[in-house]
């Protein structure tokens, strides 16, 4: 890619695409890779690549891996494109949502004879593994890095070329069962998809976006340095741009409205609960998380940013608690319900897992190591770290007991070592010094 | 005052010899890197088998005269003839060029085997490579030198491979076998953390003359017996993430001066060994002494530290939980031992501020597995 | 817990334990077991206790009797002689040996092969140049010690016997070009051709050299091919041949004039590294 | 691990004897299991040393390679091996039940090893054997390589879960009782049984620490001690080298004989503790979703035995591209049925998952045993709601479809709602099968007031994936430059095999 170092983020952004939409265009190659930092406009280039491929004449196929990570791309596209006919490949037991319900362009349907107008057909990775027949000429695989390898080859039969598009810094698919039967092997059906078609594509192109459009200038080198340390990206927006007020002064100076402060003022803040060992379902953890948002619905806030020149109030749909295990983030909701807010129980709550994708103003995260005894694999993970701590276009927050800087320290990453297998980069336990070393310039002792 | 520290760990230690570190005491880092006992017995160079075995809890850890043979009879074979099975290998892995096969023997100088000497020798011929004035690729047994805590420890990989042009990498030479590509994962990385400790051994040698780190790799290349034949095969290892976790160990060598400090006056694990090499210090006293030393047992030292069978008995007369193993201990949040968790979830104690939520889960658990019993699931 | 009549005694204490526990609760199966481990364990002591008497009896397991040759009753001093002028390169005991069941008859082990040398040294200091030729050491280039496990002949020129860092591989090229060349001539002349143990050393040799193995053929000793070994070899040795002999050559000249003739059959003595860095400075 | 489960370990701890994990064993344990003790030697790359082999516990046959290092030797000992075996598994392949393609054998061969190694040590072996070639200059018995290919079908289908073909009895152990040490520990038959049962007259603790003395319990392989294996196994296997070097029969008789009965020494114990713990686990009785797990893995034996009668190629080194992905699919199945087939059999297994919130059991405190809906055909069809009470920390979210233990076979919901009700939770599910075919709910299928019931996930029914013929490999899975796909039935290069003993 030939960018101008001093490009503006913008013109470094669009020679990005031009770059990628040139060699689609060019038709050489079986397929594009496009590695996209977190809120790089990964969606917009789908709405884009899609959009090029119709007007080729051509009737792509779009792969998505959730069923909202699909309704959203619809939305997008009809918005773009109110005149193309959309199909959105759908199980029996789908509902449309009411924001799809109301798009004229689209057409739900349970199989691809029901879709046969429809320039554009969106669908599940696990939808498109019932075609049996139809192959088309361009598939786009939105979030690929997040398809195993074994799904993707349940759906490659039906097109002749890819364009694979996701985040490699995310949490990579998994699998319960524990063998080591397929490792080193360039198939390994574990792997992401994007891995194991590069391993057995010689020449492929890869492309990067540059910029994100999300990441505030206070978070885009931190997440940069530590999960993508190969290749960087930088803020969209410059400094300034974002900005955070109270629409109160604080009315009980209490350790909560300080980490507010200092969230607001910098961009982060770690708040430090005093060191313990704890379950993960430690209720003053998760409580003063959902306080946290309790309290900043109490305050109130406006948020300024490019799209909101003039503010805007933040509402519970605004933040997010981050969470790494399931019950915490049930045990989170309860704990909504009772910081007296009434909004609060609107605030999103989830797991990294499902947060992948998605984009906040404001998110609160339980360090996944907070309170442990000891650092597994599971937690040391950068993928999940990494998703936690870059959903925000304003502020995060992060929620620990005292004693990760020990944690990390007494148990370097044990992960197996195998055979002519490269070592899997960023490492989570680095990835997690970086971030600690930055959280502890915003630390708040609670 | 306090004495200084390297006073302290010889005192710790008493009048045994100082045991040096070698790579495998260095790769054993790795393993609970956070265990003061182990950290302090390694510094002062102690006799940890000996110690275990005179406070009442042998290592079991002998090898196997098979083994042992076994791994040398393939170190020789592989070596033998000029190299020439390694040869094969290197030039299939690292792409060696044909004129590449130059041999230089570091097993012993004109016969002399004396680690110095070896040591002498090795800087100088791999300076030379270094700096392309010598012909040597292949550096049989070459003796490298790490200080650490500010102790000499001699290291001495398999073989150095330098590629003309390009870098030092480390061969090790193993007997486990690889199997269709694939090998035991947790002889590989015993094998790719010895490895590391001549990597940061090999770079820090450079290093004194001003030669970037990158003139050594940090992949390191595995030849093994194929399959289950004897023919050997060869396999990369990317040690990067190793290399730089058994730095970090080192340097928290360095910082062994904290943990002394924390030790009580006059504390040492002394055998008293008389001129039979015969411990005579009462074993109660030993045990007295060790006791003293806070002790992170894991049941995962049983298979790296000699002193795992006493940390374990010290664990089980605490009843603490560590003797379970992460995945029970994980369950319990900040409880220590098995007395507190039953008492809590029987409701025979009353749980502090901090236990009251874990009291709960306890008593939960309690009331369903009492449940279970009084329907008699199980006989 | 070194000494191994501590840990036995410690075995034998545990087993008795064991065993009283078991005759206690009745469990004869497990107690019949344990009383053979005790058994075994008890025997392994006495004869830790009878080696360590002064007078020991020899062990009873050695054997008696010498095998029957069932080759030519040569000296193995013969044997290794035969087999170096095959090779025409120093070699260690175990290639040697090789060689020797590759292509003669007789027994010649490698254990043999070491003594032997002590002798042959010990042989010419006492009457040098009584024997036609005596089994010596091959010399370092720079230290002109010997060499680690290199056995030569002392009637090879000094060039042929000095071992640069090329050396290593040129012998072992050159010393598969005599091999297959051997396998080449006994497949002319004898009846049976090569015996197996030839055409596998060959086909040893052979893997290890790029070229040399037929490029179809799975890897089979039948399916190799001697003159095809031979320019591969050759081919090798052409890369390496010219550095190797002037290192050779130079390290020969140093020696003439530095050694005695013992000292040129046996190695220098050890002076340690300070003269090996005035000889590389 | 759950805090039940933990708990367990606790209270084992504390009452220094091992407690129930579990109301049944989940493993089916064949009428005539065939025990494996494998041996092998240290440092060498799966060199078999000796097995014990047989059928009833009186009936152990000892095998032992006297040189291990000794190629012939070892296929000696493979074909010995393999010849019991394989005899032990045509015995199952008769009385064929059943018509056309769907006809399979009634029972299935079961082998059982000490511990997680012997399973290795039995892979590595039928990795050693399945590509032998019984012709050439190498040539092995017929069955040696027959023998290889049984094996590593065993062996693939032990790594799926619930299977009961092959299974290590430490495994089965663990499965069932909680012990007061560390999984590492439990994985020491020894260890295990001293805890669940200690040998007569000892205390646990006694027990506890013979286990690890290898002079009184010498380890359940496949590893032997170092110190036997210095003190004793090395002198012995030298003096059988001397005897055979030295041409000397009786010597060597001498010889061959001292080491057996070593290593019956050594391999005994074990033995013997295998089938008591067998004994001990026959007397748990046995989960009720056994037996169907147990006909899959008669599917499964009659398709491979059909597939060796008809000359199939013995197994491939590494999985193709779809080969991976398919098995991958199949393990994952297996576990996930598993787990729900434990837990719905399985009162302490459900106590588990309710531990964790993944399930829940309480009492009915409202019914609407009339309610109907009607479907998008236009139909009325019951649909009850029920609402229920539950002390446990119910973390499963509105429409998690369920299945439930304590109802008919059949009975399906989904949850509606879950709220909390003071310090308990109130659950309200809809009833969607299970209720006969009538527009009245069947008898006893609904819950009614007061009654107690418990409900867990339904796994539910998931297609099987498709993946593309394994002749077309799409272009995303395998290398253009076309791959050399290693005929897997190609006899392993020969000529590399370089045993050769040592001096």
């Amino acid at each position: 890619m030939k960018t101008d170092t001093d490009a503006t983020p913008a013109a470094a952004a669009a020679a990005a695409t031009d770059a990628i939409l040139t060699d689609m265009a060019d038709g050489s190659h079986r397929a594009l890779v496009v590695d996209s930092p977190p809120g790089a406009g990964k969606s917009t280039l789908v709405v884009r690549a899609a959009q090029e491929l119709t007007a080729g004449g051509e009737r792509p196929i779009i792969v998505a891996q959730t069923n909202s990570q699909v309704d959203d791309l619809i939305e997008r596209l009809a918005a773009a494109h109110p005149d193309t006919a959309i199909g959105r490949l759908s199980a029996t037991d789908y509902v449309a949502t009411p924001a799809l319900g109301a798009l004229t362009n689209t057409t739900v349907g349970r199989a691809l004879g029901d879709l046969s107008g429809c320039r554009i057909i969106v669908g599940t990775a696990a939808k498109w593994a019932t075609v049996r027949d139809g192959t088309f000429g361009w598939a786009i695989l939105d979030e690929s890095y997040q398809m195993r390898s074994d799904m993707l080859l349940q759906v490659v039969e039906r097109f002749d070329r890819g364009l694979f598009v996701g985040d490699p810094g995310q949490l990579d698919p998994f699998t319960i069962v524990g063998t080591e039967r397929w490792i080193g092997l360039p198939h390994d059906p574990t792997q992401n998809g994007v891995t194991v078609m590069l391993e057995h594509n010689r020449g492929i192109p890869v492309h990067r976006l540059p910029v994100s459009w999300r990441l505030p200038t206070s978070a885009a080198p931190t997440i940069s340095q530590a999960f993508y340390p190969f290749t960087g990206f930088t803020a969209g927006t410059s400094e300034g741009t974002r900005a955070l007020e109270f629409n109160t002064t604080a009315f009980g100076n209490t350790d909560l409205d300080e980490t507010l402060a200092m969230a607001f003022a910098t961009g982060w803040a770690l708040h430090e609960l005093p060191r313990r060992h704890v379950p993960r379902t430690d209720t003053e953890t998760i409580q003063t998380a959902a306080n946290l948002a309790g309290r900043l619905l109490d305050r109130g806030a406006l948020a300024t940013c490019e799209r909101h020149q003039n503010g805007r109030p933040l509402g519970a749909g605004d933040i997010a608690i981050g969470v790494a295990h399931r019950d915490q983030a049930d045990l989170v909701r309860a704990a909504l319900t009772r910081t007296g807010n009434p909004n609060a129980p609107g605030v999103a709550v989830d797991t990294a897992n499902r947060l992948q994708g998605r984009e906040y103003e404001v998110v609160i995260v339980i360090h996944p190591l907070s309170g442990r005894r000891d650092a597994t694999a599971f937690h040391l993970e950068a993928g999940r770290l990494c998703v936690l701590t870059s959903r925000h276009r304003q502020a995060c927050i992060v929620v620990a007991r005292e004693g990760i800087a020990d944690l990390l320290d007494s148990h370097p990453s044990t992960d197996p070592v195998h055979l002519s297998v490269r070592a899997k980069f960023p490492d989570g336990w680095e990835a997690n010094h970086v971030m600690l070393a930055k959280l502890a310039l915003h630390r708040v002792a609670a | 005052m306090k004495a200084p520290v390297d006073d302290r760990l010889d005192a710790l230690r008493g009048s045994a010899k100082r045991l040096d570190y070698s790579a495998r005491s260095l790769a054993a880092l790795e393993n609970n890197p956070r265990c003061t006992l182990r950290a302090l017995l390694d510094a002062s160079g102690s006799d940890k088998a000996a110690i275990a075995a005179h406070a009442g809890h042998p290592s079991p850890f002998g090898q196997s005269a098979f083994a042992l043979a076994r791994g040398n009879v393939f170190e020789t074979m592989v070596k033998d003839n000029g190299c020439a099975e390694l040869l094969r290998l290197l030039r299939e892995t690292l792409q060696l060029t044909l004129p590449e096969v130059g041999y230089e023997d570091l097993n012993d100088i004109g016969g002399d085997g004396r680690a110095e000497v070896r040591h002498d020798r090795t800087k100088q011929v791999l300076l030379q490579a270094a700096r392309g004035n010598g012909g040597g690729t292949l550096f049989d047994h070459p003796m490298l030198c790490l200080p650490v805590g500010g102790h000499k420890a001699f290291l001495e990989p398999d073989l150095v491979a330098f590629r003309i042009g390009g870098r030092f990498h480390v061969v090790e030479i193993k007997s486990f076998p690889i199997i269709d590509g694939q090998a035991d994962p947790t002889q590989v990385r015993a094998a790719t953390t010895q490895a590391c400790a001549y990597i940061i051994a090999l770079r820090n040698l450079l290093a004194r003359v001003g030669i970037d780190k990158q003139a050594v790799s940090d992949t390191i290349v595995l030849v093994a017996p194929k399959d289950f034949t004897n023919r050997p095969t060869a396999a990369f290892v990317d040690a990067r993430k190793q290399v730089a976790a058994l730095s970090r160990q080192l340097a928290r060598i360095e910082r062994i001066g904290d943990l002394v400090d924390l030790l009580p006056e006059g504390l040492t694990f002394d055998l008293g060994l008389d001129k039979d090499k015969r411990a005579r210090r009462p074993a109660e006293e030993l045990a007295e002494a060790l006791d003293q030393v806070p002790a992170t047992y894991r049941p995962d030292c049983l298979n790296h530290c000699e002193m795992a069978f006493y940390c374990r008995s010290r664990a089980r007369a605490d009843s603490s939980l560590d003797v379970l193993g992460p995945a029970v201990r994980e369950q319990f949040g900040g409880i220590d031992t098995t007395t507190m968790v039953l008492g809590l979830a029987q409701g025979r104690l009353t749980p502090t501020q901090d236990q009251v939520e874990m009291a709960a889960a306890l008593r939960h658990a309690a009331r369903l597995r009492a449940e279970l019993n009084v329907l008699g699931g199980a006989e | 817990m070194s000494d191994p009549l501590d840990a036995l005694e410690k075995s034998i204490s545990s087993l008795r334990r064991a065993i009283r526990d078991a005759s206690a609760a009745g469990d004869t199966e497990r107690a019949g077991e344990l009383r053979a481990q005790l058994r075994r364990a008890e025997r392994a002591w006495d004869a830790l206790i009878d080696a360590d008497e002064p007078a020991a009896t020899p062990a009873r397991l050695e054997p008696t009797a010498v095998p029957a040759a069932q080759g030519a009753q040569l000296p193995a001093r013969e044997h290794v002689h035969r087999a170096l002028m095959l090779l025409g390169t120093p070699a260690a005991p175990k290639l040697i040996v090789g060689v020797h069941e590759a292509f003669f008859p007789g027994e010649l082990s490698a254990s043999k092969l070491s003594s032997l040398r002590r002798d042959e040294e010990r042989s010419y200091r006492s009457s040098p140049g009584a024997r036609p030729y005596y089994l010596c050491m091959a010399l370092a280039h720079d230290l002109l010690t010997p060499v680690r496990a290199l056995v030569t002949i002392s009637t090879w020129a000094l060039e042929q016997r000095i071992i640069g860092p090329l050396s290593p591989r040129v012998d072992f090229l050159t010393g598969a070009v005599h091999i297959a060349k051997a396998v080449h001539n006994s497949a002319q002349s004898t009846a049976d051709g090569p015996s197996p143990a030839a055409l596998r050393l060959l086909w040893r040799f052979a893997v290890n050299i790029p070229d040399a193995l037929p490029r179809s053929a799975p890897g089979h000793e039948g399916a190799l091919d001697p003159q095809q070994v031979i320019d591969a070899a050759e081919a090798e040795l052409e890369v390496h041949a010219d550095a190797d002999r002037a290192v050779r050559t130079e390290a020969a000249r140093r020696a003439r004039k530095s050694l005695g003739d013992d000292q040129q059959l046996f190695g220098a003595p050890l002076q340690g590294v300070t003269r090996l860095r005035t000889a590389r400075a | 691990m759950s805090m039940l489960s933990a708990l367990a370990h606790v209270q084992a701890t504390e009452s220094m004897q091992a407690v129930p994990l579990t109301a049944f064993r989940h493993r089916r344990l064949s009428s005539r299991p065939l025990v494996i003790i494998p041996l092998v030697m240290a440092g060498e790359a799966g060199a078999p040393l000796a097995a014990m082999v047989g059928s009833a516990r009186r009936k152990g046959t000892l095998l032992v390679v006297a040189q291990p290092r000794n190629r012939d030797q070892r296929f000696a000992f493979a074909a010995s091996l393999g010849r019991t075996v394989i005899d032990y598994i045509d015995s199952f392949r008769q009385g064929r039940r059943g018509g056309g393609g769907h006809s399979r054998y009634p029972d299935t061969p079961q082998i059982l090893v000490p511990n997680h190694g012997g399973i290795k040590a039995l892979a590595d072996l039928g990795r050693m054997c399945r590509f032998r070639s019984t012709s050439g200059p190498h040539a092995v018995p017929d069955v040696v390589p027959e023998f290889g290919m049984w094996l590593t079908f065993l062996v693939d289908r032990a790594e799926q879960a619930g299977t009961s073909m092959l299974l290590p009895v430490t495994g089965i152990l663990a499965e069932h009782w909680a012990t007061g040490q560390s999984t590492l520990e439990d994985q020491n038959l020894a260890s295990l049984m001293a805890w669940i049962a200690p040998p007569a007259g000892l205390s646990v603790e006694q027990a506890m620490a013979d286990a690890e003395n290898p002079d009184v319990c010498p380890p359940a392989g496949p590893a032997t001690s170092p110190e036997f294996d210095n003190r004793d196994l090395a002198p012995a296997i030298k003096r059988f080298d001397t005897a055979r070097t030295l041409g000397d029969l009786r010597a060597l008789a001498a010889a061959e004989s001292d080491l057996r009965e070593l290593i019956a020494g050594q391999i005994q114990p074990t033995w013997r503790m295998t089938w008591e713990a067998i004994a001990l686990l026959r007397s748990v009785p046995e989960a009720p979703r056994t037996i169907k797990r147990f006909e899959r893995d008669c599917a499964a034996f009659t398709s491979y035995s059909d597939y060796r009668d008809s000359g199939g190629l013995p197994q491939r080194k590494r999985d193709t591209a779809i080969g991976a992905a398919q098995r991958l699919g199949w393990l994952e199945r297996a576990l996930a049925e598993f787990e729900s087939d434990m837990a719905f059999d399985d009162p302490f297994v459900l106590a588990d998952r309710r531990s964790a919130g993944e399930a829940f059991a309480g009492t009915v405190v409202e019914a609407e045993p009339s309610r109907t809906v009607t479907t998008a055909s236009n139909r009325r069809v019951p649909r009850p709601r029920v609402t229920i009470r539950t002390q446990d920390p119910v973390r499963l979210a509105a429409d998690t479809k369920l299945l439930s233990p304590s109802m008919p076979s059949g009975h399906k919901a989904v949850i509606v709602s879950v709220l909390p009700d003071g310090d308990a939770t109130l659950v309200t599910v809809e009833v969607t099968g299970g209720m006969g075919r009538a527009r009245v709910p069947a008898r006893g299928s609904v819950p009614v007031p007061d009654q107690r019931i418990a409900y867990l996930p339904d796994p539910g029914w998931r297609p099987a994936p498709q993946f593309p013929g394994s002749d077309r490999t799409p272009w995303t899975h395998s290398a253009t430059a076309g791959e050399t796909g290693a005929d897997p039935a190609a006899p392993e290069d020969a000529a590399a095999e370089e045993w050769g003993n040592e001096d």
